[in-house]
């Protein structure tokens, strides 16, 4: 219990961090697509269950809903589309998979000692600047509000811009003609 | 608190966009504009907003940022919009006969193309690797989209498919650096970066974050490892893309990372001098020997674009005043010489590569002779011989080079852009030394386009025997080395 | 040892990534392939939340929100990119588009 | 007169445009020869006044010349000189006319002019008359230009022009095969020398920054020291320079071993045997050394070398002639021989006898040719004595005049050629060298023999030739014959000038050795022992021998020769002693040895080489050693660029290529390889940056 | 009577005649007007030979050393001026290349058939670009020049050239191009030297300039290692050019494919390019390194001079034996100039022009013959001199004039040249004077071949002796080669002045007027006298 109490949050993080990584293995091994749309569903919840571990609630609730809300579907949408009866006979991984593998390992094993080696002085020395939006604790959501519209507004208009660009690329590519 | 006025400032940028959407919205309706009708609101919407940049940079001289530090005003980001501008007004003159062949709706073609610009336009003001990593993907976004614009056809698609996957890759790198930087440092706004990163002393996330941020930039400007995608997605985009793709793509990639590198990381020159040296001089090499062998023009006109952006990171790598307007004064020849040779590539194209291939130019010089003149011109030009901007461009690269120490570079350079005679003159000796058969296609009947041709041709020769104004021009609109 | 910091977020974030690296380079299937984008973009999303956390500054949490909205239009454009090669091909595997090459 | 000097060298050049372009094939032979035989009877006449104009002048009675630059020719810029360190180094066309260069002028207009009159009858019927006198005409111009220039350059200019003529001379049949051939080998023999006698004249530069004589010569003779200092290859400065200008003279004077050429330069017409390569281009080697007789006067070894190589080619050449059935050719070898004596007599510091000797010859040797010329001409082209014989009576006068060139180049007193030779003879005995006197005299009687051999077989006995040549024979025409008697007149008292003391019972009339002496220059420390007196008994012995030998040789010749028994003889000769017989009339096998070590030489070079090449091949077959050897040389490195050079270049290209093509094939047009591509580089991006940090 | 030139940019007029010429060419006729613009472009080419004569005459020969002198901004932002002038060894080269020009021209009107229009542009072309690297006086603009004319040169091989035209044509551009751009590292270490350093070098400071007179002046202090490397880089721009042995492969190609005209210019003009870069900056901007590396130098000349000769003789193809005749000669101007002495430099300068005469006469005669019989074989001909008696006289005194007989240009050059070398190292004459020899062997192994023996072969009957243009195009340059052989004088009075300089410039030991031992001393060993530098 007292175990629990003082290291709850560090194993909640561990099983999310696995459920993440268990799940993104899954993108990549399982060979239906469905399958794997699902396992990434899961990979979406666990690192949006990370995000609110690290005291970033909206972008948490942002990820659950624009991911598995949008993302999803429309993956699953175009699944549906495309039928892929004679996914068995199609070859799964690419010759070079392998090589691919090994460079993938390799690369995580250098990064991660480097990430080891660094050190980063001390975390979250003041909590309250999450909540905190024109100088009145309101919530995370306020905060990042109004930190958005404040400092970054010029990316959020340039954002805009981009999701035109995406959604007319969408119906552009998509259009049969 | 940013003050709503200074989104005045951002004037261009905003009515380019709003062309685009009114491009957008007049297509749908009703049964839609003719090609001619959209590419006249395309250039015309580009003229204006050149005249509101203008107007911009009058009434705002000097450097200001503003927009709470977003965004940035000087010289620099003036000379690199305008660039992109005269690059898209040229592609657009470039795009319509072709969209008459290939007989694909145009007004959502120039609403992505100015979209697109609108980007690059925000791309070379950006200051926060925000503002800046945003605007580039609303570019390369639109830009898949572009690629893949003739998507009845089959090389068309499979371009787009492969641009957009290694592309999304790129920028999930790039994403990743950026993230290490942010969180060795605390910001994401390029003088603040500076500053911190020259306070950090040995943290492994630093050089991490630099080096994978580079790698993103790298692809985007195509150099070697990260060119990979270009020869592909060149050849199967439809040509006006392709040189767009060239020009502009390339030209406002190169001014983000300069400014990234000299603003973001100027504190860590030292450190980056050594990769871009190594990436140079493997981009010039490659570039060059790889299209030593290509028969397809525009394939060879890819590869030659990896090489000249090889030649380009020597003026980056010299960290000097020459070398950055030479860089300046160099994207600006090239600007005018790829648009023109890729112009007198869709002079002569037609479907399923008809045209492309270097013998389809047999005889052009008695067919077409001052079109064979003009792409002479270019590929002498691209050679980097005089009396052309090609030549005036890679002379002053050469010099910062030598200039800065990095004489073995430069001794690259000129050995690899002298191979590179070889494959720019075998398409001169089937222009002028061989004859045609029949098969060989003639040339377009498109005086806009022959328009363009003509003017890049003229413009390479200018700044071939004047270049001093250009040279001036870039030397003021300079960004401060810190 | 198992006092949770911003390391092992880092650890597991490329982690993420570089599966997301090797389903990219590995996999056939454009469908996959585009899934794992998708991860490779959640790994600098983990990046950011736990540097911001870590330095107490807002601005990662902004960053990680801008990175999902691009990752969903490239989702979007990515799809689309998808069913217009399928229309061409019947197919949605990459090997099939493989037609430029030298 | 004197700044008119330079007309007399101009006129035949003048003769040369008119003939060879401004008027070509514009006139009739009769103008034609009226204009070339003008100039040079002009010249003649004008080189006979300025010869009196300079005896009677200030400057002949101060022992000096008359020294004329007419313009500066080559001012080549600064230049450091060991004499005087650094000087501007000029070079002036002028002309020189001192006692030396009088004689000179005086025999090369004179016989010149005899010889182009005779040419005028000889070549009437030949095609290209024009072209013939106009080449003859650039020759005088040459030769004048040679004898008369003030300077080394001058000369060489004459020297090089001489050449050329000959070239075109000796090649004027160029439709048949051999003449052209026969033209080039004596250019390039010539060249060959002429390389020894720039690299003198290069010497002379580096040591004084001037080739004038009137510059040069007086300084050494003031002031040895100048040239005793070390030169080159181990000689003394003297002995460099002298060495490399006498093989200059070796070719132009066709000496040992470069006299290969000048039998075969009999190839020309007669004519110009005569006036080239008898009377006056091939004195010019010996004119030269006269000329640099300070310098040789310093280089007492060379100088010894000279004699030798005189002497060595006087009986070399004697002996050949003895068996030569073609009456040029005899000719030929005859003046091979005596010019062998001219060079004997300066090796020995005797350069007046040289000189005199010069003179002497070229009546009596130009006479010679001449008769053989109207001999061939009345033969219808015939050469061979063998098919000659009794043509006393059909050509009386030629056989008059020939006969007594024969005794004079035979040195049968009172005639021209006895004096010269005792000359010689006696410079050899005062001189101690009594090896060198033996040689000389022998010559001297194989001379004797060998000219009476060729009268007998030609002018004695029986006709043995067809019907119709005898139904042809004739005797000359006036035009050919006067210049015969001219000659002869010169052959019999051209002697009379330089009567040594001995005949002349005590007074010193030897006019021409005192004209002479002031151009021989005097050193100091009399570097050369010059005249030290022989017993006056001694003196009467050796004239009186040298007069018994010749007389012995030519009766031996009428004993073998005489009547009818010509042609037995001959055959006697091959069936009785056939190998010497074969060693002499194959000319000692020079020309086979040659070609063998050429053979041999280019065999292991590259015969391989020779296969693709059939014009290598002919050249190999019809051209000397140099030649041969050099093409081989040539094939190889056209080889070298073909196969290195380019080769070099190709396979850059090469690789390049296939570097290409490999990172072509990196370009598989799979996205996922691309992918992995995109990830490697990162990774090596990283990866090659931190490891670089780390350590 | 000559005054007004001083008070135009007279220099700018020559230069640019042409390059107008071409472009009124280029739109004021069609394709098919052959004849018109043959005229035409002769004219031209006239017109601008005629301009250039009164620089003989109004040039100072003691007044400054550079004179015509334009100048101009061009790009200052980095110092680039547009400067014209001409010393009189430039001088000279501009005169010879305005005359062959015209030769060239006139020789063009039988040979060129086809395309005429573009022949003739590009010839125009040609002219201006050789013309402007004589006259330049700012090393960016030398360089400008020096590539513009490898273009028109690239494609008159490349069009009118003979059958294997692609390959020598694209081997002369590649060859030349590689070396200039080498070349152009050594201008921007110059120009950096010069302004602000470069490498670790400690630069002068001076203001950023491309003057090639500025260049003069800080010759001397530039230090031994930096002129090192400038002059290699120079070198390979430069000896590919000349060409100079082992550079010399792509010369024998280029000029058996180019069109008579072409290899009338090359040899004529291009190579002296090369040697006039050495010239012209090698020798007096970098005067340690030359010194350095003079026994180099003088071996690969001399290996050229041999080398050449013999390749030559091995020739069956007289244009190929006149094109490797070209690398002897060559070889004995770099000679000259590596004897850094008055004779020496002197020489080998008025060697340049003798072969730009005597070889482009040769070229014209044997382009003469091809036009009549089509080959160039020598084995073809034979007992010319029966039907061709003119022709064979004029070649008779063009061989002469080539293998240096006296009285005939060739040997004021190479006598002089010699002579110099002589004076250098003794035995560099020694070897070199053997090239003289076989030079006489090869030449008139052909010139028996062709013009004497029996008249063989029946096509060769039917010859038509010279006509009266080829007549007018050859006369001119016989009489030249008289002129120089008998009165060069006037010829080295322009030079005198610049050689001096030079020679100060570069071996001030060998330049200097006083004595250095008294009069009639015992003598020093000579051939390796003046400034030692000859070991």
């Amino acid at each position: 219990m007292d175990f629990l109490t003082s290291y709850g949050a560090d194993l909640l993080f561990y099983l999310f961090a696995l459920l993440a990584v268990v799940g993104a293995l899954g993108v990549v091994t399982l060979r239906n697509p469905m399958y794997g749309a699902l396992s990434l569903l899961v990979t979406f919840l666990a690192v949006a269950a990370l995000f609110l571990l690290r005291s970033a609630e909206f972008v948490g609730i942002v990820q659950i809903f624009v991911y598995a809300g949008g993302i999803m579907v429309l993956f699953l949408f175009v699944i549906m589309l495309v039928n892929l009866h004679k996914l068995p006979q199609l070859k799964l991984f690419g010759g070079q998979s392998l090589i691919v593998a090994v460079l993938a390992i390799l690369l995580f094993a250098f990064f991660a000692y480097f990430f080891l080696q660094a050190e980063l002085g001390p975390e979250h020395v003041r909590p309250e600047v999450f909540v905190t939006a024109r100088g009145e604790a309101l919530g995370n959501s306020q905060a990042v509000a109004w930190n958005l519209y404040t400092q970054h507004l010029l990316p959020f208009e340039i954002a805009s811009v981009f999701l035109l660009v995406a959604m007319i690329g969408a119906v552009v590519l998509g259009r049969r003609q | 608190m940013p003050n709503p006025q200074e989104f005045l400032l951002l004037a261009p940028e905003i009515l380019l966009a709003a062309a685009g959407m009114l491009l957008l919205v007049a297509g749908a309706i009703g049964r839609g504009m003719g090609t001619r009708e959209s590419a006249l609101v395309a250039v015309v919407s580009l003229v204006l907003t050149g005249a509101v940049l203008l107007r911009v940079e009058s009434v705002l001289p000097g450097r200001a940022l503003i927009l709470g530090g977003t965004f940035v005003l000087d010289g620099f980001s003036f000379f690199w919009k305008l660039l992109v501008l005269v690059g898209t007004a040229l592609t657009v003159l470039l795009s319509t006969r072709f969209l008459e062949e290939g007989n694909y709706r145009a007004s959502e073609f120039y609403a992505l193309l100015l979209l697109a610009t609108s980007g690059t336009l925000f791309m070379a003001s950006g200051y926060t690797l925000l503002t800046i990593w945003i605007s580039l993907e609303t570019m390369a976004l639109s830009s898949y989209i572009l690629a893949g614009y003739f998507k009845r056809e089959v090389r068309s698609n499979e371009a787009a498919l492969k641009y957009f996957i290694l592309g999304a890759l790129s920028s999930g790198i790039l994403l990743y650096g950026i993230s290490l930087l942010y969180g060795v440092s605390g910001t994401v706004q390029l003088a603040d970066l500076s500053r911190t990163l020259a306070g950090v002393q040995d943290n492994p996330l630093v050089p991490l974050g630099w080096l994978l941020l580079a790698a993103g930039l790298f692809f985007k400007v195509a150099v070697v490892p990260f060119h990979i995608w270009t020869p592909d997605v060149y050849v199967g985009a439809p040509t006006p893309v392709t040189a767009w793709l060239a020009v502009v793509s390339k030209a406002a990639s190169f001014a983000i990372l300069l400014r990234i590198f000299y603003e973001g990381l100027g504190s860590l020159r030292v450190e980056w001098q050594t990769v871009v040296a190594a990436v140079a001089a493997a981009t010039m090499i490659w570039g060059n020997l790889a299209a030593l062998t290509q028969d397809n023009v525009k394939r060879m006109l890819a590869y030659s674009s990896i090489a000249h952006a090889g030649y380009v990171l020597i003026g980056v790598l010299a960290i000097s005043e020459i070398g950055l307007w030479s860089v300046l004064f160099y994207l600006a020849a090239y600007t005018f010489i790829t648009m023109g040779a890729f112009g007198t590539v869709i002079l002569l194209e037609r479907r399923e590569y008809a045209g492309e291939t270097a013998a389809d130019y047999a005889g052009l010089s008695r067919r077409a002779p001052f079109l064979a003149a003009m792409m002479l011109l270019f590929l002498l030009a691209l050679t980097g011989i005089p009396p052309t901007g090609g030549f005036v461009g890679k002379f002053y690269l050469f010099a910062a080079a030598v200039e800065a120490g990095w004489a073995w570079v430069a001794v690259v350079g000129v050995v690899t852009s002298a191979l590179s005679l070889y494959y720019y003159f075998r398409i001169v000796v089937f222009m002028y030394l061989k004859d045609s058969d029949q098969t060989t296609p003639a040339p377009l009947r498109a005086p806009a386009l022959v328009g363009a041709v003509a003017f890049c041709a003229f413009a390479t020769l200018v700044l071939g025997i004047v270049p001093g104004p250009v040279i001036d021009f870039a030397k003021h609109s300079l960004l401060p080395l810190p | 040892m198992f006092e949770v910091t911003t390391t092992h977020f880092l650890v597991v974030s490329f982690l993420l990534f570089t599966i997301g690296l090797f389903g990219i380079a590995a996999r056939k299937n454009m469908i996959t392939v585009l899934m794992s984008i998708e991860l490779v973009l959640n790994s600098v999303n983990i990046n950011l939340i736990a540097f911001s956390y870590h330095l107490s500054d807002l601005t990662g949490q902004i960053f990680s929100i801008f990175t999902i909205t691009v990752a969903a239009g490239e989702a979007a454009v990515g799809l689309g990119i998808l069913i217009a090669l399928y229309r061409l091909r019947e197919t949605t595997t990459l090997d099939q588009a493989a037609e430029l090459k030298g | 007169m004197k700044d008119l000097l330079w007309i007399i060298p101009v006129l035949p050049f003048l003769g040369a445009l008119l003939n060879g372009f401004l008027l070509r094939n514009r006139i009739g032979k009769g103008a034609v020869a009226a204009i070339a035989c003008g100039v040079v009877g002009l010249a003649a006449v004008l080189g006979l006044v300025a010869i009196a104009g300079y005896l009677g002048s200030p400057e002949h009675a101060a022992h000096q010349g008359w020294d004329e630059d007419v313009y500066l020719w080559m001012p080549a810029g600064p230049l450091a000189t060991a004499a005087d360190g650094v000087k501007d180094l000029s070079i002036g066309m002028g002309f020189l006319l001192d006692p030396l260069s009088a004689v000179m002028l005086f025999v090369v207009t004179f016989v010149g002019f005899w010889i182009h009159l005779y040419s005028v009858g000889y070549m009437a019927h030949e095609e290209g008359f024009q072209r013939y006198f106009t080449y003859l005409n650039l020759f005088m111009g040459a030769m004048l230009l040679l004898v008369l220039g003030n300077n080394y350059v001058v000369m060489f200019v004459g020297w090089e022009g001489v050449g050329l003529c000959s070239y075109l001379l000796i090649g004027f049949y160029y439709r048949e095969e051999f003449p052209p051939y026969a033209g080039r080998k004596a250019f390039i023999t010539n060249r060959v020398g002429d390389f020894g006698f720039v690299l003198g004249l290069f010497a002379l530069v580096a040591t004084f920054g001037s080739l004038k004589y009137s510059e040069i010569f007086p300084r050494i003779a003031a002031n040895p020291a100048l040239l005793t200092g070390p030169g080159f290859l181990g000689l003394s400065l003297a002995g460099f320079i002298a060495l490399t200008l006498f093989i200059g003279a070796m070719g132009k004077s066709a000496q040992i071993p470069l006299y290969v050429w000048l039998p075969d330069a009999m190839a020309g017409p007669t004519p110009v045997s005569a006036l080239i390569h008898a009377a006056t281009m091939v004195t010019a080697g010996v004119y030269m050394v006269a000329r640099s007789n300070v310098i040789y006067q310093l280089a007492t070894n060379i100088s010894m070398f000279v004699a030798v190589i005189g002497a060595a080619t006087a009986i070399f050449a004697a002996t050949i002639g003895l068996v030569q059935n073609d009456i040029k050719k005899v000719l030929a070898y005859s003046t091979v021989s005596q010019l062998g004596y001219m060079f004997l007599a300066a090796g020995l510091g005797a350069y007046t006898a040289a000189v005199f000797h010069l003179m002497t010859h070229a009546f009596f040797k130009a006479l010679l040719f001449l008769g053989s010329g109207s001999v061939i001409h009345a033969m219808g082209g015939e050469q061979d004595m063998r098919k000659m014989g009794g043509l006393k009576k059909y050509l009386p006068a030629t056989y008059r005049t020939f006969f007594i060139g024969s005794l004079a180049i035979a040195g049968i007193p009172p005639l021209a050629g006895f004096f010269s030779k005792d000359e010689i003879l006696h410079a050899a005995a005062a001189g101690g060298h009594w090896v060198l006197y033996a040689v000389g005299l022998l010559t001297a009687g194989l001379t004797a023999f060998y000219m009476f051999r060729a009268v007998n077989m030609t002018f004695h006995g029986e006709f043995r030739g067809t019907h119709e040549q005898e139904h042809h024979l004739h005797e000359s025409p006036p035009v050919m014959t006067i210049p015969l008697w001219v000659l002869t007149v010169g052959a019999v008292v051209a002697g009379f000038v330089g009567v040594p003391k001995l005949l002349s019972f005590g007074r010193d009339i030897n006019f021409f050795h005192h004209f002479l002496e002031p151009v021989i220059l005097a050193l100091p420390q009399g570097a050369e022992a010059g005249e030290h007196n022989i017993g006056v008994g001694l003196e009467i012995a050796l004239v009186v021998v040298a007069v018994v030998v010749a007389a012995l040789g030519i009766f031996l010749a009428f004993r073998l020769y005489g009547g009818t028994r010509g042609l037995a003889t001959e055959n006697a000769w091959e069936t009785r002693l056939p190998a010497p017989h074969r060693v002499l009339s194959n000319k000692y096998y020079v020309d086979e040895l040659y070609d063998a070590t050429v053979i041999r030489g280019t065999w292991g070079l590259g015969r391989g080489l020779f296969r693709f090449d059939a014009g290598v091949i002919d050249g190999l077959l019809v051209n000397g050693v140099g030649r041969n050897l050099t093409v081989t040389v040539s094939m190889l490195s056209g080889f070298f660029d073909k196969y290195v050079v380019d080769g070099l270049v190709n396979f850059v290209g090469w690789i390049s290529g296939r570097f290409s093509v490999l990172f072509r094939r990196v370009q598989t047009g799979y996205v996922s390889s691309y992918a992995l591509v995109l990830a490697a580089g990162m990774f090596a991006l990283v990866c090659v940056y931190m490891v670089l940090q780390l350590r | 009577m000559f005054d007004w030139v001083h008070n135009v940019p007279i220099l700018s007029i020559v230069c640019y005649i042409p390059l107008l010429g071409a472009l009124i060419a280029m739109f004021a006729f069609r394709g098919d007007q052959g004849p018109a613009i043959r005229k035409f472009a002769t004219w031209v080419a006239g017109i601008d030979f005629l301009v250039s004569i009164p620089l003989w005459f109004a040039f100072d020969r003691d007044g400054e050393l550079f004179q015509f002198r334009e100048s101009a901004p061009w790009i200052e932002s980095i110092g680039v001026r547009y400067e014209f002038g001409i010393d009189g060894i430039a001088l000279l080269l501009v005169l010879l290349t305005t005359l062959l020009g015209v030769i060239a021209f006139l020789s063009s009107w039988s040979a060129i058939h086809t395309r005429e229009k573009e022949y003739y542009i590009f010839m125009l072309l040609l002219q201006t670009g050789m013309l402007g690297v004589f006259m330049a006086l700012d090393f960016f603009l030398f360089y400008v020049f020096w590539e513009v004319m490898l273009v028109p040169m690239y494609f008159l091989i490349g069009i009118w050239g003979g059958a294997r035209r692609l390959y020598a044509a694209i081997k002369f551009f590649l060859y030349t191009l590689v070396g200039s751009v080498l070349m152009l590292l050594g201008i921007l270490a110059l120009y950096f030297f010069n302004a602000g350093g470069l490498l670790g070098w400690e630069g002068l400071g001076n203001p950023a300039s491309f003057s090639i007179l500025q260049f003069h002046e800080i010759g001397a202090s530039i230090p031994r290692d930096l002129q090192f490397w400038i002059f290699l880089a120079f070198f390979v721009g430069f000896a590919i050019k000349v060409p100079m042995f082992p550079f010399h492969t792509w010369l024998p190609d280029a000029h058996v494919e180019a069109p008579t005209a072409g290899s009338v210019i090359l040899a004529g003009v291009l190579l002296k390019m090369g040697t006039y870069g050495f010239v012209r900056f090698s020798l007096p901007i970098l005067p340690d390194a030359t010194r350095q590396l003079l026994p180099w130098m003088a071996a690969l000349s001399i290996i050229g001079i041999i080398y050449g000769a013999l390749v030559a003789m091995a020739q069956k193809d007289m244009k190929k034996l006149v094109a490797y005749s070209s690398v002897s000669h060559l070889g004995f101007v770099m000679l000259g100039l590596f004897a850094l002495n008055g004779p020496g430099i002197n020489g080998s300068i008025l060697q340049m022009i003798n072969h730009g005469l005597s070889t482009g006469a040769l070229f014209l005669l044997v382009g003469i013959i091809y036009e009549r019989r089509h080959t160039r074989m020598i084995a073809e001909y034979g007992g010319l001199s029966a039907v061709m008696p003119l022709y064979a006289t004029i070649f008779l005194i063009i061989t002469m004039s080539s293998i240096g007989l006296p009285t005939l240009n060739g040997f004021v050059g190479e006598f002089t040249i010699l002579v110099g070398a002589f004076n250098r190292v003794w035995w560099w004459a020694l070897l070199a004077a053997l090239g003289i020899v076989l030079g006489a062997a090869y030449m008139l192994w052909m010139y028996q071949r062709v013009f004497f023996g029996p008249l063989t072969n029946p096509e060769n009957q039917g010859l038509k002796d010279l006509n009266r243009r080829e007549i007018l195009y050859l006369a001119p340059l016989v009489v030249l080669c008289f002129w120089i052989g008998l009165y060069p004088r006037p010829f080295f009075r322009v030079l005198d002045r610049p050689v001096r300089d030079i020679v100060a410039r570069v071996d001030p030991g060998a330049a200097t007027a006083v004595a250095t031992t008294e009069p009639d001393a015992p003598a020093r060993p000579v051939g390796a006298v003046a400034g030692g530098a000859g070991e």
